[in-house]
């Protein structure tokens, strides 16, 4: 017994479609013992009214024709449970999304929703009851990537007792954060602030860190993941090293300071940054004498720990997790290539706004004063350029960078706190202070610093005189502005972080067309992949200042929790299932699964043949579809009832012509 | 005897169509040489020189019937399910049967109309029969396929047809054989004649004697019929194309949530689904085993139940075989076991 | 023959059945055989009617030590075989012939006459008197023949050579069929299929339709096509033959042979075969590693994913 | 009920188009009619026989719209899912189905705007098919 119940959706629905009319169909369709139309399905008195019926009427399916199931299913399946039926045994007709919002013809419409209702009250007839699947899940989590949103979801994470692995690619975690000066809108020191979390990782009982690693790849599926780490050699033992530094003093060979954003310069031996953690050396291949043709063995010679190792191999590690988060952050857009009339990388004193952080930064290269890297002048004008790769569709970088406006802003103010009688001017498109307090702390640079903020963008910058000329329109005096310079800061917008696409395919993960990843849903599940057990924490989902990246991480930490805690996870049943009596031991399955969810089998006569394991079966259903025999077949969307549904909304009604086919 | 001349062919086939759909041996257009029993229609020529691939059954025994039809509805709660028996109406005579089709027909006959009530009668069957005139056309010459003679008697066998026609100069001899062959006969078309009836093909022979229970006796030697069957591919058209395989399947089929039949169609025993039980169980499940029970069927079980073979000789499951294998060397080897 | 014999005598040491071809006596041309002994090998013929493809056979004896006897076209559907995991290729011994192209036996029984033995050289084909132009009893399937030789093969008999002619339209109807509009092409195909009684020797006589006992063309489940044999059911259980068999069918033209009311089925399988090869540059069949681009390809490396 | 519709059954996956049409939806683009979807959770499981079947029963056109490449929620079913189509639509007209009456598109989640304008444009297609061509 079917019951067929129709929402109003107060007017969303009932203003185009005729609810009653539909409803009055229904009843006349086989097996619904109720239809009735409903003010509100989803509310109380609307679930209320369908459980009675459940039970009155001793139905053992129900279709609800209301809004879009990816809105809905899950509150009526719930309701059905409730009542007692199977969850599954609800169809859900969509007729506010896909008929009342979008068609203004009440008949049209209420046609339409009642071939909707057909093709519903069809298909249930061949819904299954299904089973949740529980599984064991690992209890621990991995975390991809050492900067502040990884740091944070290690913690909260490794808080709740769950034991974390940490991976970072680079030899020290700390990420961006890290190399920048001062954060908006406090003004209070980043690596301050940052520094005691990045201890307490290296120090925490349940938090392992991996650093000069990688994800190399990914199997398995929520709750068992396997993981191969790849440790990459960097000729240091890192159980031996203690960080005396002797290696990279006496290193005879120069290196590009990667920590100082490619100002000043390092060793091929050395320790990213004073405050790395761990605070171990790390050798680049590369860059070394000895392994460019030279005898050095220096650093060898000297550590005092003994710790350096030529030989060090590179090692893959493989371990199970339960969850995996995906917190890998930001790269500055690269500009050099995309804005040639900015110099192409040519002027020295044109320099991206990390760089600055880096020349604002006591721990920089400049020892925290403001020099410019030419000549190593203090420059008394400079001028920033906002929006470099950020909202200009001209490069491919629509989106906007979300923190460009207010670090600009903070620059700008750190400048004259540095250099009293300088003059800072911004170029800027629209100016972005959305945050708490951001206004305020945008407005004090104009008001206390005496900021120039111009409304325009920058068109060229070429170097005359010891200056570098920028000339750029004021958007809003509508006149050409030029200004000499002593030093320009280009306010770069983000990227994801090289890697991150590679990193999302082995996760089995999207990526948005700017590189990002995708969470499930923009607003709900605004940390969760769309592949289960895989969250995301901070930039790598969408660029964010830290206090976002923070709450975010949070966030992703707590679903990892949830999901973790209890130690076994609830699966989709609507997994591929085989009748082996119809399959011919082919395999295609097999071969076209992208989960490795086919394992061979062999029935007791000998027949070889395929076996799903439902808890590693995502559900996509491509296996349905190679099967010649029809053996495969997804709970939920089998064959059967598509085909129902085809037959059933095209079935000829009145004012329909049709297609005569063989 | 009355004689037919040639030239008179389309004006019979004419004045039988006014009254009855006309089947007769044609080519099949975009084919090079298939020859089906199909409907004729005005100025269509009729193929006399080559053997048709299936049988004259299916005007009896169509390979797809319906039954009835249902129509569901439902209204206040009440369920109404109407059913529509079709019931054939249609008149049909069949033109250039072989002497082969038509005893096809009698062996169908005598198990599907049981006339003395005893056995099935069967409603479907027995509306078509009797709105069926068989015209066969004796055989003077065969080929190597052909094994009628196989039987007591061979290419003059009359039982099924109405009228024979026997090829003579200019034209055929009629022979009726029933009273509809006789009304027939009688028709203006025809004129009296006193020439002999021609001498008849004798065809390729397989000995029959006592095949039946030989087949009884080796019946569990799988490793025989394994090597008997063993080019087999299990298709079904040596049963679909023979006139004395009547095995059908009768299944619903919904159309719609709404609406929907029951139908007949013919089944086969070669099918691996034929004896596939609901359990999962098969009885049957090699080639073999099918093979055999075909065999068996034809030549032992069927004769013994019911005192005929289930065979009229007529080579199409030799001709048409898509692996080439020949029903004689199968009843050879199994002499020879 | 006798190069043949001894070829089939010498790999039976090895195997437990060699498949080949004998004459049968009543069709007067060749007729698959097997052969499980020295003695029965003496049979053993091949010729210009040899025209059934034996590979069919070896998925049932995927558990014996099978011997074959291969044309060209043959060796195709053996590799293609072997490529899906069917057969195992260390299980069968494959004996490739030259093939001077194979005879349209329906068209040599429509010339002849059913039964008469067919002697075929020197571009006739005779029989008690008649002769035709060997051209024009070709199989058309041989008229366009592109093997070279037999893609797969452990034993060679007689030099391997290829058959060069041009495609042909037996009856005319790739001409027809090309000229009509899409109205019209439903309206053919329902008349062709009016005639299929579902015997299923299409499929039978398929060597890759390895489903078989389990095929869903049978099936009343999932709905595919109903039981009830009409044209449009009997057209729609075709195409799930026809789409089972993208990527995968070697044009061996096996089916449109078996078929006994002579649906013209290759008409689809060539188009599907040329699209097949055209989008995926892929003819099934071209060895035993080949990959189905419908099974597996590698999004990051395939020239047909970067194009698009 | 005025001029018959032209009924093109649409299958739509669940992880991008669908949740592209339901974007059109609330973002309220009207659209023509005779759009009938079926929710698939991936384009990877519409079986091309699925399509012919929707012609058989007297679809005037089908619709396959999934994720753009890259964006499969399962990583790769709508790859297979466009050789699958792809071969479908060529063979189409042997089959005597105008091709113009089959389409399989990309339509991404936040796509609303382009699912409106795929239902106009398609459903104009289908319309205009000629099946004397």
């Amino acid at each position: 017994m079917i019951g067929f119940f129709i929402c109003q959706c107060g007017t969303n629905i009932s203003a185009t479609v005729d609810t009653g009319k539909v409803a009055a169909a229904a009843a006349a369709m086989r097996g619904v013992a109720v239809a009735e139309s409903i003010q509100y399905t989803c509310s109380d008195p609307g679930q209320a009214t369908i459980a009675e019926a459940i039970r009155g009427k001793r139905l053992d399916r129900v279709v609800i024709a209301a809004c879009s199931p990816r809105m809905h299913e899950a509150t009526f399946r719930r309701a059905l449970e409730r009542a007692g039926l199977n969850p599954f045994m609800l169809e859900m007709v969509n007729i506010r999304e896909q008929c009342s919002w979008i068609h203004s013809d009440a008949s049209e419409a209420t046609r339409k929703a009642t071939d909707l209702a057909r093709k519903a009250v069809a298909r249930v007839r061949h819904h299954t009851p299904l089973l949740a699947r529980k599984t064991a899940a690992v209890r621990r989590a991995l975390v991809i990537g050492g900067g502040i949103a990884g740091i944070q979801a290690a913690l909260d994470i490794a808080a709740a007792g769950i034991p974390v692995t940490m991976v970072e690619r680079s030899p020290s975690i700390g990420g961006n954060m890290a190399r920048l000066d001062k954060t908006f809108p406090t003004l209070d020191c980043s690596s301050c602030i940052l520094a005691p979390l990045m201890v307490e990782v290296k120090q925490h009982e349940n938090i392992e860190l991996l650093v000069n690693s990688e994800v190399d790849d990914v199997h398995g599926y929520a709750g068992n993941f396997e993981v191969d780490i790849r440790r990459k050699s960097t000729c240091v033992d890192e159980e031996k090293c203690t960080g005396c530094m002797i290696c990279q003093d006496k290193c005879p060979a120069r290196a590009p300071d990667d920590f100082n954003a490619g100002l000043g310069s390092s060793k091929a031996i050395s320790i990213a940054f004073p405050q790395a953690v761990p605070l171990i050396a790390s050798l680049r291949k590369e860059h070394c004498r000895r392994f460019n043709g030279n005898k050095c063995r220096l650093c060898q010679k000297l550590c005092p720990a003994g710790a350096i190792d030529y030989g060090q191999e590179e090692a893959v590690l493989r371990r199970s997790f339960g969850a995996i988060v995906a917190a890998t952050g930001y790269d500055h857009y690269d500009w050099k290539a995309s804005y040639p009339t900015y110099g192409m990388g040519m002027y020295p004193d044109v320099v991206t706004s990390l760089q600055y952080e880096r020349l604002l930064s006591a721990s920089g290269p400049t020892g925290g004063r403001i020099r410019r890297p030419s000549d190593g002048a203090e420059p008394r004008q400079v001028v920033f350029v906002s929006c470099v790769g950020s909202r200009d569709e001209s490069v491919g970088r629509p989106q906007c960078c979300s923190v460009g406006c207010m670090y600009t802003a903070k620059q700008a103010v750190l400048t004259r706190e540095h250099i009293p009688d300088s003059q800072a001017y911004v170029f800027y498109m629209d100016m972005r202070a959305g945050g708490k307090d951001y206004e305020e702390f945008a407005r004090r640079a104009q008001t206390r610093y005496g900021t120039l903020f111009i409304r325009g963008r920058v068109g060229k910058i070429f170097p005359r005189r010891g200056k570098l000329v920028v000339m750029g329109t004021d958007t809003l005096a509508g006149d050409q502005v030029e200004i000499e310079a002593d030093l320009v800061v280009l306010a770069t917008g983000l990227d994801a972080s090289a890697g991150a696409g590679e990193l999302a395919r082995k996760l089995n993960i999207a990526c948005d067309r700017n590189g990002f990843m995708t969470e499930e849903h923009p607003k709900l599940r605004p940390v969760e992949a769309a592949s289960a057990g895989v969250f995301l924490a901070g930039a790598c989902q969408g660029p964010k200042d830290i206090p976002a990246t923070v709450a975010h991480a949070g966030a992703a930490a707590a679903k990892v929790i949830g999901m973790l805690a209890r130690g076994e996870l609830e699966a989709s049943p609507m997994v591929a299932a085989v009748t082996e009596s119809r399959c011919a031991g082919c395999f295609k399955c097999r071969g076209v699964c992208p989960f490795g969810a086919v394992e061979k089998a062999r029935l007791p006569d000998g027949r070889p043949v395929a076996r799903v394991i439902g808890s590693v079966c995502r559900g996509c259903g491509i296996c349905n579809v190679a099967c010649p025999p029809g053996a495969i077949s997804l709970n939920g969307f089998t064959d059967k009832e598509l085909i129902a549904e085809i037959v059933e909304v095209l079935k000829p009604d009145v004012g329909y012509r049709t297609l005569d086919f063989g | 005897m009355r004689f037919l001349r040639e030239e008179n062919i389309p004006l019979l086939l004419h004045r039988l169509s006014e009254s009855a759909t006309v089947w007769a041996p044609q080519v099949v257009r975009d084919t090079v040489n298939t020859v089906l029993f199909s409907p004729w229609l005005e100025g269509a020529e009729v193929e006399t020189g080559l053997y048709s691939m299936l049988s004259a059954k299916e005007l009896v025994l169509p390979a797809t019937e319906r039954l009835f039809s249902y129509r569901y509805s439902q209204a206040g709660g009440r369920e109404k399910i109407e059913i529509n028996a079709d019931a054939p109406q249609e008149q049909a005579a069949i033109f250039a049967a072989r002497a082969c089709d038509a005893k096809g027909l009698a062996v169908m006959d005598a198990l599907f109309l049981d006339r003395s009530g005893a056995s099935y009668n069967d409603g479907q069957y027995r509306a078509r029969r009797s709105g069926l005139t068989v015209i066969t056309l004796a055989c003077t010459t065969c080929d190597s396929a052909c094994f009628c003679s196989s039987f007591e008697k061979g290419a003059a066998e009359t039982a099924g047809s109405d009228i024979i026609l026997y090829p003579a100069t200019g034209g055929y001899l009629a022979e009726a054989v029933s009273k509809r062959g006789e009304e027939l006969a009688a028709l203006d078309l025809f004129r009296d004649s006193s020439l002999e009836k021609p001498e008849l093909a004798r065809t390729a022979k397989v000995e029959l004697a006592g095949l039946g229970q030989r087949l009884f006796d080796i019946y569990d030697d799988l490793d025989f019929w394994r090597r008997t069957a063993e080019g087999c591919l299990s298709c079904g058209y040596c049963s679909y194309a023979c006139p004395a395989c009547h095995c059908f399947n009768i299944f619903d089929e919904a159309e719609s949530d709404r609406t929907g039949g029951r139908f007949r169609c013919w089944d086969a025993c070669m099918f691996y689904a034929y004896t596939q039980e609901s359990s999962g169980n098969n009885p049957r499940p090699e080639p073999a085993h099918r093979y055999r029970n075909r065999l068996a069927h034809k030549f032992s079980y069927y004769p013994l139940n019911r005192g005929e073979i289930l065979c009229t000789g007529c080579g199409r499951c030799i001709r048409g075989c898509p692996a080439g294998l020949d029903l004689r060397d199968a009843i050879r080897a199994v002499r020879a076991r | 023959m006798e190069d043949l014999i001894s070829a089939i005598k010498k790999v039976l040491e090895q195997v437990d059945v060699v498949l080949g071809w004998a004459r049968s006596e009543a069709a007067g041309v060749a007729a698959p055989a097997f052969f499980h002994t020295p003695a029965e090998a003496e049979g053993a013929i091949f010729d210009s009617t040899c025209v059934h493809n034996l590979a069919v056979h070896l998925p049932r004896l995927a558990d014996k030590k099978a011997g074959i006897v291969a044309k060209g076209c043959d060796a195709r559907s053996i590799a293609q075989l072997i490529a899906e995991g069917i057969i195992k290729r260390e299980r069968v011994t494959v004996i490739g012939v030259a093939c001077p192209g194979v005879i349209d036996v329906k068209k040599a029984w429509r010339c002849f006459g059913f039964g008469k033995r067919v002697s075929d050289s020197g571009g006739q084909v005779a029989m008690e008197g008649k002769t035709v132009k060997r051209e024009e009893i070709l199989l058309r399937k041989c008229r366009g023949c592109r093997e070279a030789g037999p893609v797969i093969r452990d034993v060679t008999v007689g030099e391997v050579g290829k058959a060069p002619a041009a495609p042909a339209d037996p009856a005319g109807i790739r001409k027809r069929f090309a000229a009509m509009s899409f109205a019209e092409r439903r309206q053919f195909w329902q008349d062709q299929f009016s005639r299929c009684i579902r015997c299923y020797a299409c499929r039978e006589a398929c060597p890759l339709c390895f489903c078989r006992d389990v095929c869903t063309m049978q099936a009343h489940e999932p709905g595919w096509s109903g039981g009830a044999t009409n044209s449009s059911q009997s057209w729609m259980a075709q195409l799930v033959r026809i789409s089972h068999m993208a990527g995968r069918c070697t044009g061996c033209e096996e089916c449109e042979r078996a078929c006994p009311v002579g649906i013209p089925l290759m008409l689809l399988l060539e188009e599907q075969n040329a699209v097949v090869e055209e989008l995926f540059g892929y003819r099934a069949g071209s060895g035993t590693e080949a990959k189905t681009p419908f099974l597996t390809f590698d999004v990051n490396n395939d020239s047909w994913e970067q194009e698009r | 009920m005025t001029e018959p519709t032209t009924r093109i059954i649409g299958f739509l996956c669940n992880w991008c188009s669908y949740a592209g049409a339901d974007m059109a939806g609330m973002s309220r683009m009207r659209q023509p009619a005779g759009v009938r979807i079926i929710r698939v959770p991936c384009s990877g499981r519409v079986d091309p026989l699925l399509v012919l079947r929707a012609f058989q029963e007297g679809a005037d056109g089908v619709l396959v719209s999934g994720c753009h490449p890259g964006d499969c929620h399962y990583g790769s079913g709508n790859y297979f899912a466009r050789r699958r189509l792809e071969l479908l639509k060529r063979m189409l007209p042997a089959l005597g189905i105008n091709p113009e009456r089959f389409h399989y598109t990309r339509v991404s989640a936040t796509e609303g705007a382009r699912w409106a304008e795929v239902v106009s444009a398609i459903t104009e297609r289908v319309k205009n098919a000629n099946d004397n061509d």
